[in-house]
């Protein structure tokens, strides 16, 4: 009973994480071979084997010289490992004119990604937490629109958008890109906020009225200090979105700001006669790696963070 | 008659005022690029705009052409056939495995991540990957055959009939790992108590699953639904990735009728069109339910 | 004026739901008022109206004779204690308990001293460099009092403070704060359901019912003449006993008939004159029913059904005319269901309601 | 030569070229990618780079119909590049009715453009109201047949000489585990096909009642009927391909694991990049080897408007560039397509690109479908014929049909 207080101040965060601290709420472990563990660890491991298959044609494929690929079996091992595709998809594979494979892209990745995903998560969450706390006649209206939105193919939107943009006179610009991902970003983003700061104690939120902090002392001072879990997952969405993106970094930016995947489409589409499948794989995993990185790093916090957000109604 | 000084209330534009700046960039984003930009697509789909918009009216001859258009009816029959297998497969899969993960199982980290990756990855490298794994010449048919096995045929990519579920195993691999987050992460928030009632009333697992777990975990369902079925109207690039639409014209889907017609044949009354009806079809189903669930609910 | 706290005419609709509905109500300065009532009755609705955290409808509010209907909560001169405390949980106790200070810039001396007089009347001095969750439940409810303490107001507000803990502390804190509330003479309002914190702490109380004040007095004149029938039937633990029936004469005095069996009504202070005919249900306390007493001309026959003893009474249920009904007696003393008792009653403490408008007669 | 030793004598002669003041940056958008195109842009790069100007690179892979959008975009979107590839023709139509694209006259003027480019219609396609909007830079034409030697060496049938010996040696091939005819999965690849047999079964005269005047009835038509039955045959051989893109298909030929591919002769670079000679290894048929006809699409670079008086000044250098003599004779040898000007000696040319010459000094020529059709009416057709081509089941009468239709309402 006193622990009560806990789950409902220390906030959603540990409601969530509650569950990988106890256990599932599953049942009691059994003896390592019942019959119950062979079909639940072997459906695990089955599908386990599926999911992890692409990933090992991946790598073993680049590992592979291409006489190798074209008479073998892809999925047998490499019989002679070379890191020649590697070196070729990171600094050698040539778009047009240009040879330097992807590695001219990842700077510019990296520039679009920490900005946008810096922006469009504060923004988004700025705008989740009015939706769960300060709402004003109106605003469920927008926030059904932009909701809908999340619908919207982006092909769609490609055409108005560039109208927009190039009234603002930013069309081009590495602003003009971020705004854009800041725009696409917002529908599941601000969904996800606004459920994460409606499920935290509201009376938490009227204490701090009372206690004199306004909108934004608020935000910074009490909501933010708790809410690192959704920001994780916002980040992770957003890492991976936005890295991944291929469509807004060249429609939206100009040859000086692609970025990575522009790069690893023009290595992919370019075909030099035959197609370097190996060459092609390096250069897959290698633009795949820093979504791939924050995975792996922060898989934990997402779920937990999930748990927190996108859960509550 | 009241005998006190009544305080007028203060004008309403002002109350809240932070609350509204703040909201400054959600409503221009939701009325000008969404709203805005929807309305302006609708409007536009009423012109014979080519490569750029004009204004000359043509009233609704964009839509007959695009309902007299094969490729426009064969792509809304792949994104149906593709939604709906899509959406049953990644919950049954997504809910099986996350119902898997929760019997206090050794290595859940492991298994979580392995799962979880692909959607890490974006559809234009899953694409590529798929392609690659059922290239017939390359792929799984090819290595299934060398084990001895001629005359196996797996062939999805270059065979019409069954070319979109070549792209659906795609796309479960890439998304069925955050659907089984997201339903672990409810199945994480049901009250410990409920499997015990119902151990105690003697339910099989099975059956408190489907009758009293499912039913409490809706708002999962929900933001699940969301997030798969957004995806969902929006498959592009993994077609683009797997196979550009074909063979022929049997892996369409409405996003790449749009871009292909706006940009490619340069007719942007037809692309149009085929949003509007993308839109309208969105909004019907999406509205009511957005409405009711995010509009007018009220806390406390 | 001298009220502390006053809300004229105060409406709050949700959409097409009205939670209170014209609702006026005075509070003296340093009067000590508990809001009553069932959940949904609409009193947090209000406290949170006085707080400035919902918005009225329509209506005024005044605090200290000023017209705060508009304020920010801050510039009420208001400290509130919740009932899951609130505390934020990433600060220590001592920020917490400053942080209102702190958003306000108040100087650094100043808040020290706040700081160190709040946690010396509520004696969480070695807590103050804890965070909430290494707190136990009575703690951090010090420590969310704290906090309206430190703010130095007039008036404090207090949402079912006490509802989150167990029995004990319970009991325990809710006379710390009838201390607090002498030594500080603040106005305080209070919400609860519980009726026991109401009677033990208010000057008045106000019971609440459909977003509407039922009764609003000093809590033994609710507990004994209550206006109507809702506020009878809320008020008293186990419930007020009710008979459905008609106002009669006997001997050509009032009585007051049901399923055969006559009250007489001797002694009761009627508000007006009691009209034979008139539909009315009768109200009587356990309490105030005698068993196996001192014969009179109107005691009554009953049979026990069952026996509920609590220690220091006991209560026993009873068939009577033709329904159940309850009567406190000594905890001595015992009976056997099946047991025949007789009871005589003490109709000056009774009730008597009209039947349609319910009110009390 | 090697692209990658290429690119860096490139970057030398940019180095160098630095020191003269005037260097302005251009950047040039194109979807020029693959190995033969790539060594070609770069003989217009080092062209472009003597000037004093450097050649900023902007190739988007995947072929027009990836690259087109992008650079649509930009032009609309008000960031335009220093020039773009467009197929000469109607793709930029509107662009420069908007006013969004630079007038080349003094430039075409002074380059005397009106008397060396041939066929004239070239030039024509890139006037819009009387001025000139476009500088074009070669010939490509469609009407190739390009047959693998080894193949049929392989199948032990005699290397055909016109289209039907070629359905003919069909079967042998097969038989050998030759795929006959290699098609790729992009839908432009099957209604080109199906142009270039029109123009060799049908003829040049059908071919512009159908195309030029739109004629819905002769392509209902007993003739296109006939262009059908082959487009029937055509897809019948091309079973197995499995590739997506044009030049896997052509790399099957070069390989030897097809036995013919109908493309236009920019497949003669791919040809090239892996050492083949003409005559020797592979073989050439202009107009399927039934009616030498060739059509003259090709390349063109447009000029979007740019505030910057020294990019303007840049862009006029890169249109005299793409039309002087020596980059004409570079680009081309590399590319694979032909010059457009008749006054250059191409004395390199090997022995296919011989052959388009001596057709085009006849003057055997068809506009290209891009300078006929809109890109809305190319797409519809794109449309059917990759579906026609895919689908058994469609039988050529349905398809003419559905071809009719689309006719009529072309524009």
């Amino acid at each position: 009973m006193a622990d009560q207080a806990t789950l409902n101040t220390a906030g959603a965060a540990s409601a969530a994480s509650s569950g990988s601290r106890s256990g599932p709420s599953g049942k009691r472990p059994r003896p390592i071979f019942s019959t119950r563990n062979i079909v639940l660890y072997g459906t695990l491991t089955l599908a386990a084997i599926y999911y992890l298959i692409p990933l090992y044609v991946m790598v073993v494929t680049s590992l592979k010289t291409m006489p190798e690929i074209r008479m073998g079996n892809i999925f047998s091992p490499p019989v002679e490992i070379t890191f020649e595709p590697w070196v070729k998809a990171w600094a050698q594979a040539c778009t047009g004119l240009n040879c330097d494979g992807l590695s001219r892209g990842f700077y510019n990745s990296v520039r679009i990604t920490v900005p946008s995903v810096i922006i469009s998560i504060l923004i988004a969450s700025i705008n989740g937490y009015a939706l769960a706390n300060w709402r004003f006649k109106g605003m469920e209206t927008f926030f059904t629109v932009l909701v809908v939105g999340a619908f919207i193919p982006y092909q769609v939107m490609i055409y108005p958008i560039v109208i927009v943009l190039r009234e603002l006179g930013i069309y081009g610009t590495l602003s003009g890109l971020i705004i854009v991902h800041t725009i696409f970003g917002m529908p599941i983003l601000t969904l996800l906020f606004r459920n994460y700061f409606a499920s935290l104690p509201e009376e938490l939120f009227k204490a701090a009225r009372v206690d004199g902090a306004g909108f934004w002392n608020i935000y910074f001072r009490i909501m933010l200090p708790m809410s690192l879990p959704i920001f994780v997952v916002a980040m992770i969405i957003q890492i991976t979105g936005i890295w991944n993106d291929f469509l807004f970094g060249v429609v939206f930016t100009r040859p000086e700001y692609y970025p990575m995947t522009v790069q690893l489409n023009n290595i992919v589409n370019s075909v030099q006669g035959v197609k370097e499948y190996n060459v092609n794989m390096a250069a897959t995993i290698l633009t795949g790696l820093v979504p791939l990185i924050v995975y792996f790093v922060s898989g934990k916090l997402f779920v937990r963070g999930i748990a927190a957000g996108a859960v509550k109604g | 008659m009241t005998d006190y000084q009544v305080a007028r209330r203060p004008n309403t534009l002002f109350r809240n005022l932070n609350s509204k700046i703040a909201s400054i960039p959600m409503i221009v984003t939701a009325m000008v690029v969404f709203l805005g930009g929807t309305v302006w697509t609708v409007f536009y789909s009423f012109t014979n705009s080519k490569l750029l918009p004009r204004t000359t009216f043509v009233g609704f001859d964009q839509y007959e052409r695009l309902w007299a258009s094969e490729r426009w009816i064969v792509s809304i029959q792949n994104l149906a056939i593709f939604g709906v297998f899509a959406l049953i497969f990644s919950f049954v899969i997504g809910f099986v495995l996350a119902a898997f993960m929760d019997q206090k199982i050794r290595l859940e980290n492991v298994f979580r991540t392995i799962f979880l990756y692909p959607f890490a990855l974006s559809f234009i490298v899953t694409g590529l990957v798929w392609q690659w794994l059922l290239n017939p010449d390359f792929g799984v048919q090819h290595v299934v055959r060398s084990l001895g096995w001629v005359g196996f045929t797996f062939n999805p990519l270059y065979t019409q009939s069954i070319v979109i579920y070549g792209i659906l195993i795609a796309a479960l691999w890439q998304g069925t790992g955050l659907v089984m987050v997201l339903m672990l992460a409810g199945l994480r928030g049901i009250d410990e108590d409920i499997w015990k009632a119902s151990r105690v009333d003697g339910i099989p697992m099975v059956k408190t699953y489907l009758l009293i777990i499912i039913p409490m975990m809706r708002p999962v369902f929900i933001t699940t639904l969301v997030i798969v079925a957004s995806g969902i109207v929006k498959v592009y690039d993994l077609v683009v990735a797997q196979t550009s639409g074909g063979p022929g014209i049997a892996s369409e889907v409405p996003a790449k009728y749009v871009y292909d017609y706006m940009f490619q044949a340069q007719n942007l009354g037809q692309g149009f069109a085929a949003s509007t009806m993308m839109l309208i079809t969105i909004s019907i189903i999406i509205i009511p339910w957005a409405y009711l669930e995010f509009g007018g609910k009220k806390r406390g | 004026m001298n009220s502390s706290v006053s809300v004229k005419d105060l409406t709050l609709k949700f959409g097409a739901v009205t939670v209170l509905d014209k609702l006026n109500l005075d509070i003296k300065d340093g009067e000590f008022l508990v809001l009553l009532g069932s959940s949904g009755c609409g009193k947090s609705t209000l406290l949170n109206c006085i707080a400035g955290l919902l918005e009225p409808t329509d209506g005024q509010i005044f605090i200290k004779d000023r017209n705060v209907t508009w304020e920010e909560p801050k510039d009420r001169g208001i400290g509130m204690v919740f009932q899951s405390y609130a505390l934020y949980p990433q600060m220590t106790v001592e920020k917490n308990l400053s942080f209102g200070l702190r958003i306000a810039g108040m100087d650094k001396a100043e808040i020290d001293k706040r700081v160190a007089r709040a946690s010396e009347i509520l004696q969480i001095g070695p807590l103050l460099q804890r965070k909430p969750a290494a707190l136990s439940g009575g703690q951090r409810q010090r420590v969310a009092i704290g906090r309206a303490l430190v703010r130095d107001v007039d008036v404090f507000l207090f949402d079912e403070p006490l509802s989150n803990l167990d029995a004990k502390l319970r009991s325990e804190l809710r006379v710390e704060i009838k201390r607090l509330h002498q030594n500080l003479k603040n106005t305080m309002i209070y919400v609860t359901h519980d009726q026991i914190e109401a009677l033990t702490l208010a000057d008045r109380i106000a019971i609440m019912r459909g977003g509407l004040i039922q009764q609003l007095d000093d809590p033994m004149t609710i507990y004994n003449e209550p206006k109507n029938l809702y506020v009878a039937g809320f008020i008293g633990s186990p419930a007020m006993n009710f008979f459905k029936g008609e106002i009669t004469t006997a001997d050509g005095r009032p009585a007051f008939a049901t399923n055969g069996v006559t009250f007489m009504l001797d002694g009761y202070k009627a508000k007006g004159p009691l009209r034979p005919g008139t539909k009315a249900i009768l109200g009587l306390r356990p309490e105030h029913i005698s068993v196996d007493g001192p014969e009179t001309a109107d005691t009554h026959q009953a049979v026990v059904e069952i026996e509920e003893p609590m220690g220091a009474d006991n209560l026993i249920w009873l068939k009577h005319a033709g329904q159940s009904m309850s009567v406190r007696i000594g905890g001595s003393r015992r009976y056997n269901p099946g047991a025949q008792v007789k009871l005589a009653y003490d109709m000056s403490v009774a009730s008597l309601f009209d039947a349609e408008s319910e009110l009390r007669i | 030569m090697n692209i990658r030793s290429l690119a860096a004598a490139l970057a030398a002669s940019v180095t160098l070229s630095f020191g003269a003041a005037q260097a302005t940056d251009l950047e040039v958008t194109h979807w020029w990618t693959s190995g033969g195109e790539a060594a070609a842009v770069a003989e217009l790069a080092k062209a472009f780079n003597a000037t004093g100007n450097k050649w900023v690179d902007g190739a988007i892979a995947g072929s027009g119909g990836t690259a087109r959008p992008i650079m649509v975009s930009r032009i609309t979107g008000g960031d335009p590049m220093g020039a773009t590839q467009f197929n000469h023709g109607r793709q930029a139509e509107e662009l420069v009715q908007s006013g969004l694209m630079q007038n080349l006259d003094e430039v075409a003027a002074k380059g005397k453009w009106k008397e060396i480019i041939r066929p004239a219609s070239l030039l024509a396609s890139c006037t819009i109201d009387g001025h000139i909007y476009c500088a074009p830079v070669n010939i490509h034409s469609w009407q190739w047949l390009w047959l693998s030697n080894d193949a049929f060496k392989k199948a032990g049938v005699d290397v055909p000489k016109n289209w039907d010996e070629f359905v003919k040696a069909a079967p042998a091939l097969e038989k050998a585990g030759i795929i006959p005819l290699a098609v790729g999965g992009q839908p432009w690849q099957a209604a080109g096909a199906f142009d270039v047999l029109m123009v060799a079964i049908a003829g040049k005269d059908t071919f512009h009642k159908v195309f030029k005047d739109k004629d819905a009835k002769v392509a209902a038509g007993p003739e296109i009927a006939k262009v059908f039955k082959a487009a029937d045959d055509a897809r019948r051989m091309s079973k197995g391909s499995n590739v997506q893109d044009w030049n896997q298909a052509t790399n099957l030929v070069i390989t030897g694991k097809a036995g013919g591919q109908i493309m236009g002769d920019w497949a003669q670079g791919e040809f090239a990049v892996a050492g083949k000679v003409a005559g020797k290894d592979y073989t050439c048929l202009p107009g399927l080897g039934v009616n030498p006809i060739i059509s003259t699409g090709g390349d063109a670079f447009y000029f979007p408007k740019l505030k910057d008086a020294d990019k303007s000044k840049a862009q006029a250098a890169l249109a005299e560039t793409l039309l002087a003599p020596a980059t004409q004779v570079a680009f081309n040898l590399k590319k694979g397509s032909l010059p457009v000007r008749g006054d250059v000696d191409l004395a390199a040319a090997n022995d296919c690109m011989k052959k388009g010459l001596d057709i085009l000094a006849k003057g055997n020529v068809i506009e290209s479908t891009d300078q006929l059709l809109s890109a809305d009416s190319q797409k519809q057709k794109e449309d059917l014929f990759s579906q026609f081509f895919a689908d058994p089941s469609i039988t050529p009468e349905a398809a003419q049909k559905k071809f009719a239709e689309i006719i009529s309402k072309a524009d």
